[in-house]
């Protein structure tokens, strides 16, 4: 399929020399999109975390033994492996932004899309969401409650693009042409390490933009194809090496990410 | 009127009383899967082992295995109606019936396996024409009805139906129209195989599974064709020597078995001729392209190691194509029918891996592999459909003629 | 006319081709549809005006400013305050959680009473006739312990108990009070904080100031804007903690040795000062003499040449601050804080920018209360296990405010016991904690979205500073009440009046004190003061760091915000952020290196046994190589024996394993502590 | 032979006649209930006797947002008292304003919790291309609710939406209407 075009490109870089792996993004995460709490997370592959953490180490025993934390939100892929596989177009690339879209109520749950990311961005509705007595109370008005049996995933909290559209067309300014910050999603607002920064890449003005442009940003598994929207940045060459993978005589090169 | 009066002509049956029991115990696998449905509807598909890594399990291989080694009815209504092979007529009608319980049933399971049944119909409705799913549910489906239209005439054959002249003037005219059928069944379930590989084949976040650019996008398509063909052939054979060996009666020549086995071993051949230089191309050409080793794909300590492709593709490939090639082996009963359950068992390998083995291999570098083992809510509904199979088996032998050569076999 | 078959199946099927032309088949199906996409038992949004309030959050250890979000008047989300200096937009999992934390089903709804047993719900009337009556039995023989070390809350009810004859007032043990109490031993006066924005090198001796400790989001915020800047961060520490996953370096030490390590510093510093001036350096000169970096190399594991190393960066850096800490955000050693005190006390680090900022104590409103200096500085786990051991008498009425020594204290069944001895338990507490759970009387605390609440200069700020919250919500949602009004509300009872009707007003005079405008602060404008209280620290009398312990392995005590604090247990949006790296299934995660579990003869997901002085506990074994040789990381957070399903049951509590040791100043360390590993 | 064609071919016409009068006739009264307003509120006292505009009470918030219909605290700015004569005006004051409720009013374009729909997006557009024309009703009309979706009978229709954005050349991508 054509890949997309668009003149805003909603894109996040995380700085992974920075993010401490504190967690404060997931809950934020949650609370902003109405993700019920669960009583037993133990199994992490039942878990829902748009905003999931991974610790990545450097593989080298004691005392040079180096760790860092990954958050990971859906990828917005620029060549989506999910949204193209959906047989009921609930999953879509085709918005000014480039954020993939999720419509529950479209959805039928057949976990096609799950199977084809590989990054673990989407999250599937095992059971009907459950919060506890008067918790309902707190959801917001932003995202819809999902029911069972649909897939969920990170959106870059676009209901705050929608909310930062109205708000220029109250001031009477373009809704395409947002500054910077105007729209961040709940993660990027949240985290306290200043790991995070979001706005439009392909805005030369913007921070992402500029970041994105560095030796030391990378984003993961571009081998494939995905061409990501979220960019990683690390000033540490095994970071940067576990971004995708390559095989040994690849890294003797040194030129590899 | 006795029970003994809706049997087909001249065959004999066991008593009521024993297929009564028969039933009986069938329908405890039944009463066991329709509870597991009861969950699954009732509360959510979290009630069975499936999670965010392994989306498609048991279930999903289920429906793939059938489908392919239900394969045998729409590739002998070809070679029957189309290539006019003669001999194929003794076991077309049990090859049909197959078909038809593979399909309805892969589709009771998807059914329970999508998490919003009632939303089905949005494949029809709101089709993304670029997935290869939407192909799949609409060959599937188109399919499953062709299966139907099959599967009526021989119904209306039963001795006691066919005394209604409407019923017996509309089997005669299904028959006539048959070959039409067929050639739709054949089209279409050519398609659909190719579109459950395409289904794999397309995903390039999934390096397991990914082909492109050996012979034309995605080469899965092909493979998926070639196996089922393989396979469904044999898995009939079989089915009808399984059938001979529970009722202890006669009811396919082994002259027809034989043929059976052949096309099975020629397209085994063909398919794995095939599947060798994929996995060669696949291992060193995909893979190395986006970075990773043919060991990396897999780990036996989570239960993904190599044996799996040794048993795929040795074992239950080239042997069982060697076999089915060699007339020596085809001659000897004992070694046809190993020969074909290691055909088919070769082809189920293949879905297995191609479903879940895909989903386990960690394609991030800092990701870990996981298992997936199904729990008795995926065990008890897909033995429910297995159930379910037996049940319309037992009937339709009991009443339908469908083995022409039973009388004359067992004289 | 008759109906024969054949018509009838005529009719039936003309039924159904005429009904395919109708929009009952079509609609039926569509609208079956449409109510799978809007079940009645899915929740629906509510919608309204949005707004966002300034408020605060107290539910780990500090406090920094929030701004909740609510629609149509209801709370759905808190977010950082970007206006508040402690928090710079940045919020804690905890903060993002708060909320939600509001329908927490571990939330008391109302006052409880003991009888049989069992709780018994009582009505606000009943249950302060019951306090004040049980107060008035008691006489003099009230004690306190309070988790609220930063809000007026705590000086209310200390002003309780002093008025009623007793002294027996404490806070929960925290770094806040070791660093100023190793101030005091040097001879200074005040509350301790650091200017991490003005820093250009940062040596965190021990400290997880990005993870957990102090103003962490202040100070990751900071360290974040600094590294443009070529702002410099080593961690020293026994663990690979969050901060040191993101500083320059990780100079590992064996666990509890941040002190020694101070000292050697110190000694090469004095080596290449000779010219230095301050104030008793000749004793400190003998005093480091024994801190030689060749003899602490050995004891604490940290090379020659990276001792040399750090300190000729603390040399050549224009701006270097060195902070002490632990990696579980208390127990640290008042000795080794004073260490690197001295360390940057010998740089001039002082009051300068950039440096360690030593602030004024929070002016006192409660006539009768103890001093904020005074409070800090009385050891709580000192009176515990005096009253434990019986060589106190035990208080006849036990008030315990926004803390849980239940389950968050070092000797954790000495803890219990002096709890069990206590005559009459109250628990103003707003969950069913540990230590509510074994109360006599619970009158529940109002979260502070639901009340007034305040804050005075959190541990590690680095100017002073005053935050007011004022309710977000018009009453409670629960029968509950804040308890600093049910303080003021038995004093009046027992006709000990504390000069103050309401807490709101003691929060006035406490702005008023401070010369701020209580209005503009309850609207969520923070006060900043810019005095320093001026110092004459002397190094005469740094006391030499303890030596570690003589244990071969040692537990490694870590706090995970993400995980809960002291105060809570793990939100219910908490649970997802437990990873596999602290629990696994029901049992805690420990890590180890290789080489420790080799020693051990443990392997990975091996069950074992920890046994430290005061009890033991179960964890499963993860080898992990950012833990120094022989020690242990324990995460804190986990154990929960009361609260909710969302924290009950899951893992075990370290502090279960923790043993205070003695330190200078009647003070102890407890963050890291011997510890014994089996295989379960 | 013509007999039996007869028994077949008319009971068949019986039958296709029968369900479409079933099907268009009484299936859709079967299918919705009937509601009506909790308060009879009469838009033409208000734009006519008052000479209100809609803007005055359908108002956008400085955010950009659309506050919709009104809350009762604003409209107890005139009715914080008993003003005429209505019943449902005083039952509007004594069961709403005085004991701070919201009055639950039953919007006739509901749409669900998964459709977001910015008004100021849409502001160029007359309020009766989408709604009904209330401002010309003194009382409300009948809401009609469909027993299954729970949808009202008046809830525009997702391709109608597609329609309307298609004929203008703005972006028919799910995202731009769903949450």
């Amino acid at each position: 399929m054509q890949q997309m075009e668009f003149k805003v490109k909603w894109g996040m870089v995380i700085d992974l020399d920075k993010c401490t792996g504190c967690g404060a993004c997931s809950v934020a995460c949650r609370a902003e999109n109405n993700i019920p709490p669960m009583v037993d997370a133990s199994n992490k592959l039942r878990t829902t975390d748009w905003m999931n953490i991974y610790e990545l180490n450097n593989g080298k025993a004691f005392p040079h033994f180096e760790v860092a934390y990954l958050p990971r939100p859906c990828m917005q892929c620029g060549k989506p492996s999910c949204s193209t596989v959906c047989p009921v177009v609930a999953t879509t690339k085709d918005e000014e932004g480039g954020i993939v879209s999720q419509v529950y109520p479209r959805c039928i749950g057949c976990r096609y899309c799950m199977a084809a990311c590989p990054y673990h961005a989407r999250y599937f509705n095992w059971f009907d969401p459950v919060w506890p007595e008067g918790m309902e109370k707190t959801l917001t008005p932003y995202v819809s409650a999902r029911p069972r049996g649909v897939v969920e995933k990170c959106t870059f909290c676009h209901h705050r693009y929608n909310a930062a559209k109205e708000q220029a067309r109250q001031n009477g300014t373009d809704p395409l042409d947002l500054p910077e910050d105007a729209y961040i999603p709940a993660c990027v607002e949240a985290c306290p390490s200043g790991a995070m920064v979001f706005g439009n890449l392909n805005n030369p003005e913007h921070r992402v933009s500029k970041l994105a442009a560095t030796k030391y940003a990378f984003r993961l598994l571009v081998r494939l194809g995905t061409d990501p929207q979220v960019y990683y940045y690390s000033k540490r060459d095994w970071v940067r090496q576990l971004g995708d993978n390559y095989l040994q005589k690849e890294l003797k090169g040194g030129e590899h990410v | 009127m006795s029970e003994r009066e809706f049997w087909p002509e001249g065959v004999e049956r066991c008593e009521l009383g024993k297929f009564l029991a028969w039933l009986g115990f069938i329908s405890i696998f039944l009463l066991w899967g329709l509870y597991g449905a009861y969950k699954v509807l009732g509360t959510g598909i979290g009630v069975t082992a499936l999670d965010n890594y392994f989306g498609f399990g048991l279930w999903i291989t289920f429906d793939l295995a059938v489908i392919a080694l239900g394969a045998g009815a729409f590739f002998s209504g070809f070679l029957r109606y189309i290539m006019r092979i003669d001999e194929l007529k003794n076991i077309i009608n049990l090859a049909v019936i197959v078909g038809f319980l593979c399909y309805s049933g892969a589709m009771l399971i998807l059914v329970l396996d999508i998490g919003q049944p009632l939303r089905a119909w949005f494949g029809y409705w709101h089709p993304n024409v670029h997935s290869m799913l939407t192909e799949v549910i609409f060959c599937i489906t188109c399919y499953c009805t062709v299966l139907i239209i099959e599967y009526v005439p021989l119904i209306l054959e039963n001795r006691q139906i066919a005394k209604n002249r409407f019923c017996h003037h509309l089997a005669h005219n299904f028959h006539v129209y048959m070959p039409l059928f067929a050639g739709i069944g054949t089209f279409l379930s050519t398609f659909h195989q190719g579109s459950l590989g395409g289904m794999y084949g397309v995903l390039f976040g999934r390096p397991f599974v990914y082909r492109e650019g050996f012979f034309i996008w995605p080469w899965t398509f092909f493979l998926f064709v070639a196996s089922a063909i393989a396979s469904g052939p044999a898995f009939t054979m079989l089915c009808a020597t399984f059938m001979e060996w529970i009722t202890g009666r006669k009811l396919v020549s082994y002259e027809t078995k034989k043929l059976m086995g052949k096309i099975a071993g020629l397209l085994l051949c063909f398919y794995m001729f095939f599947k060798i230089i994929d996995t060669y191309a696949w291992a060193n050409g995909i893979l190395p392209g986006m970075g990773l080793t043919f060991d990396q794909m897999y780990n036996s300590a989570f239960g993904y190691g190599k044996t799996w492709l040794w048993l795929e593709l040795f074992w239950c490939g080239v042997i069982p194509a060697i076999m089915l090639v060699t007339p020596a082996v085809r001659e000897r009963p004992a070694l046809l029918y190993l020969a074909a359950i290691l055909d088919c068992v070769g082809i189920v390998i293949n879905r297995f891996v191609f479903t879940v083995q895909a989903l386990a291999i960690p394609v991030m570098p800092f990701d870990q592999w996981f298992s997936y083992f199904p729990n008795w809510a995926e065990w008890s509904t897909s033995l429910m459909i297995v159930a379910y199979g037996f049940l319309v088996m037992s009937l339709s032998y009991r009443y339908l003629p469908i083995f022409p050569q039973e009388r004359a076999l067992n004289r | 006319m008759g109906l024969d078959r054949r018509s009838f199946v005529a009719l039936v099927a003309g039924g159904v081709v005429g009904s395919l032309a109708t929009p009952v088949v079509w609609k039926t199906l569509d609208d079956i549809s449409i109510w799978s996409q809007n079940w009645p038992w899915i929740p629906r949004l509510r919608y309204g005006e949005e707004s966002l309030v300034p408020s605060l959050c107290k539910l780990g250890e500090g406090a920094y400013g929030v701004q909740v979000k609510l629609v149509a008047g209801h709370p759905v989300a808190a977010y950082g305050n970007p206006e508040h200096p402690l928090s710079l937009g940045g919020i804690c999992p905890l903060g993002a959680a708060s909320v939600q934390l509001l329908y927490s089903p571990a939330r008391v709804k109302n006052p409880k009473k003991r009888v049989n047993g069992a709780f018994v719900d009582i009505s606000w009337d009943e249950a302060e006739a019951l306090l004040a009556e049980q107060l008035k039995a008691a006489g003099a023989e009230v004690a306190l312990v309070s988790g609220d070390d930063t809000g007026t809350a705590a000086e209310v009810l200390a002003g309780l108990v002093a008025a009623l004859g007793s002294q027996e007032s404490y806070f929960m043990p925290s770094e806040g009070a070791a660093a100023a109490a190793a101030v005091g031993l040097l001879g200074g006066d005040g509350l301790v904080g650091y200017d991490v924005e003005g820093a250009n090198f940062l040596l965190l001796l021990g400290a997880d100031a990005l993870g957990s400790s102090g103003t962490m989001l202040r100070n990751a915020k900071a360290v974040a804007a600094g590294r443009e800047q070529g702002v410099r961060v080593v961690a020293v520490g026994p663990v690979l903690t969050a901060t040191a996953a993101v500083a320059d370096a990780w100079v590992p030490c064996k666990p509890g040795t941040e002190g020694m390590v101070a000292m050697a510093l110190a000694s090469l510093i004095v080596e290449s000062r000779p010219d230095g001036k301050v104030p008793g350096l000749a004793d400190f000169r003998k005093q480091v003499a024994a801190f030689a970096p060749d003899k602490v190399a050995a004891a604490t594991g940290v090379p020659v040449e990276t001792l040399r190393s750090l300190a000729k960066e603390l040399l050549s850096a224009s701006k270097p601050l060195v902070v002490p800490g632990t990696a579980a955000g208390q127990g640290m050693a008042v000795s080794d804080a004073a260490a690197a005190l001295a360390v940057n006390v010998l740089l001039d680090r002082v009051n300068v920018p950039g440096g360690v900022m030593l602030l004024p104590w929070g002016p006192k409103v409660v006539a009768a209360a103890p001093d904020q200096k005074t409070m800090l500085a009385r050891d709580v786990l000192g009176y515990l296990a005096k009253v434990a051991a019986g060589t106190t008498s035990a208080p006849k009425v036990l008030l315990v405010h926004g803390a849980n020594p239940a389950y968050a204290l070092p000797d954790l069944k000495t803890a219990q016991a002096a709890l069990a001895k206590a005559g009459f338990v109250v628990a103003l507490s707003s969950f069913m904690d540990e230590t509510a759970a074994m109360a006599h009387l619970i009158l529940p605390d109002s979260l502070t979205y639901e009340r007034y609440d305040d804050a005075y200069t959190p541990y590690g700020s680095g100017q002073a500073n005053y935050t007011v919250a004022a309710p977000i919500l018009k009453q409670p949602l629960f029968a509950t009440k804040a308890a600093a009004d049910v303080a003021l509300s038995v004093a009046a009872r027992l006709g000990k009046e504390l000069g103050f009707a309401s807490f709101e007003e003691v929060l006035k005079a406490k702005a008023e004190a401070l010369g701020a405008d209580f209005e503009t602060a309850a609207t969520g404008s923070v006060w900043l003061g810019s005095e320093f209280v001026p110092q004459k620290l002397s190094l005469a009398k740094v006391p030499a760091p303890g030596a570690p312990h003589g244990s071969e392995t040692t537990v490694v005590a870590v706090a995970q915000p993400k995980i809960g604090s002291t105060k809570i247990a793990t939100p219910p949006f908490g649970t997802n952020g437990i990873s596999p790296r602290e629990l696994q299934g029901k049992d805690m995660v420990v890590a180890m290196n290789k080489t420790t579990a080799a020693k051990l003869g443990v392997r990975a997901g091996d069950a074992v046994t920890l046994s430290g002085a005061g009890g033991e506990c179960r964890a499963r074994v993860r080898v992990f190589e950012g833990v120094v040789d022989g020690a242990v990381m324990a995460p804190m957070g986990l154990g929960h024996t009361a609260w909710d399903a969302f924290s009950r049951g899951k893992g075990a509590n370290v502090f279960q394993i923790l043993s205070a040791q003695a330190d200078v100043g009647g003070a102890s360390r407890f963050a890291t502590s011997p510890v014994g590993v089996r295989k379960a | 032979m013509a007999n039996s064609k007869s028994s077949v071919v008319l009971p068949f016409l019986v039958g296709v006649v029968a369900s479409l009068v079933l099907g268009w006739w009484a299936f859709p009264k079967v299918l919705y209930s009937q509601k009506t307003q909790p308060i009879r509120f009469d838009h033409v006292v208000h734009v006519e006797g008052q000479a209100m505009t809609c803007d005055q009470c359908h108002v956008f918030r400085e955010n950009g947002s659309f506050a919709g219909l009104p809350t009762t605290a604003a409209c107890a700015d005139c009715h914080s008292d008993v003003q005429g004569e209505d019943p449902d005006e005083q039952k509007f004051v004594t069961e709403y304003v005085q004991k701070g409720k919201e009055v639950e009013w039953l919007v006739y374009q509901y749409q669900p919790d998964n459709v977001y729909f910015s008004h100021i997006a849409h502001k160029n557009l007359e309020c009766t291309s989408c709604h009904l024309d209330v401002a010309k009703m003194s009382t409300p009309p009948v809401y009609y609710q469909n027993r299954i979706s729970g949808y009202s009978k008046n809830t525009m229709k997702m391709w109608e939406c597609e329609r309307c954005h298609a004929q203008s050349g703005a972006s028919n991508a799910c995202f731009v209407c769903h949450k």
